[in-house]
């Protein structure tokens, strides 16, 4: 197990309720962490229209999380 | 709220963007052109009539990512300066939402790189915008369309 | 000086243009997207240093011409409001020359007539500029170029 | 022989060392009333380089000159 702090922004804070948590997790990637995340708060953005930052930079879905990471999903981008 | 100077080239800020002196931004004499782009918040989008609007920042990345994009305008296009400014927090019809200048020598540039600047911000800082209407619920622009909407489907 | 608006679209000033408030002018809250153009008395063309800038103004046809360009961005692109104001008289390093901006819905519009509208002013509109420089006489821009220069010659 | 009214501007005026001035013409055209001005004030650019107005609309070199027109010759314009 490791943890994870996760941090949630507009979309994804609306659902979750909070804008961040520190989670315990399985998942070796972004792409299974989404997953999890995706049942818990019923998540309904493809995974196709994400991208995730890590420790504060933009990375894969599949980069390899290691403990204390600092996680972001980011849904789609709509500044200006 | 201080003007940004210097090396800043992205800046996130919770203040209004108006009345702000920018002038010191294109105070070399070699300039020649500036081109500047407001982006206002507009009282429609597609169909629907919008109040106001709530924009949202995932600041750290914002910030790096901004000042990135503001660099390849620099490396890309023949300019003297380019800055870019958003806002976030809660905006009402007709606040300026995002500020963006570029100023060169010759003005073909300027008008590349601001245009460059302001597409790539749209498209790649994170940045979300909740967009509030007349009579129905806000939604998150661009992620109402993606959501699976399986809630509409459970009966 | 006042600001002018309303059917206003081009003007000719010989007051400064710094410090004006044009807000007025892209009002509109259908407004998204609002493109300025500032063109600055560079310190330098081509390869001469320049100390300043007189513009001259044929104002009866300036104004026809200046405006008939405004009206032609109108027509051609889907934007709210343009607007140019020029300047005449003596211009220091850095002053701004000219002002223009384009106002619409979706930015594209507004960069494609802002800049419809700088080409267009500096390609028709009877203004000239005397350019004056350290140690060598003024000329009048694109003037000095095409004159026959018979005086050179004679001997 | 006609009457007009002349405006000079920029380099023209600099060489004709006046703003305005009636003159006395046969020209029937632009084209030939620039040959005189030409003669008169060492006026040195091409006529190619120019445009002409008359009453304060742009016209071509070869329009009918009437009695009492205003006539400004334009030499290349560098606003902005």
């Amino acid at each position: 197990m490791k943890t994870i702090n996760m941090s949630y922004f507009a979309f994804f804070r609306d659902l979750a309720k909070k804008s961040s948590e520190v989670v315990s997790t399985q998942a070796g990637t972004p792409k299974e962490l989404y997953q999890e995340l995706k049942l818990k708060y019923d998540f309904n953005l493809c995974p196709s229209k994400l991208k995730v930052a890590i420790n504060d930079e933009f990375k894969t879905f599949d980069t390899v999380l290691t403990d204390g990471d600092k996680v972001v999903f980011i849904p789609p981008v709509a500044g200006g | 709220m201080s003007l940004t100077i210097g090396n800043t080239k992205f800046e996130i800020t919770d203040q209004s963007l108006e009345n702000r002196n920018y002038r010191e931004l294109f105070a070399d004499p070699r300039v020649g052109g500036v081109v500047t782009f407001e982006g206002r918040v507009r009282n429609h989008n597609e169909d629907k009539d919008v109040t106001s609007l709530e924009y949202e920042v995932y600041p750290e990345l914002a910030l790096t990512e901004g000042k990135k994009i503001v660099e390849e305008a620099l490396a890309k296009f023949d300019i003297n300066n380019a800055y870019c400014v958003h806002r976030e927090g809660h905006l009402q019809i007709g606040d300026m939402a995002v500020w963006v200048m570029a100023s060169s020598e010759h003005r073909e540039n300027a008008f590349l790189a601001c245009q460059y600047i302001i597409d790539e911000v749209k498209a790649r800082v994170p940045i979300w915008k909740k967009e509030h209407y007349v009579g129905q619920e806000p939604i998150w622009v661009r992620c109402d369309k993606c959501a699976s909407h399986r809630h509409h489907g459970e009966h």
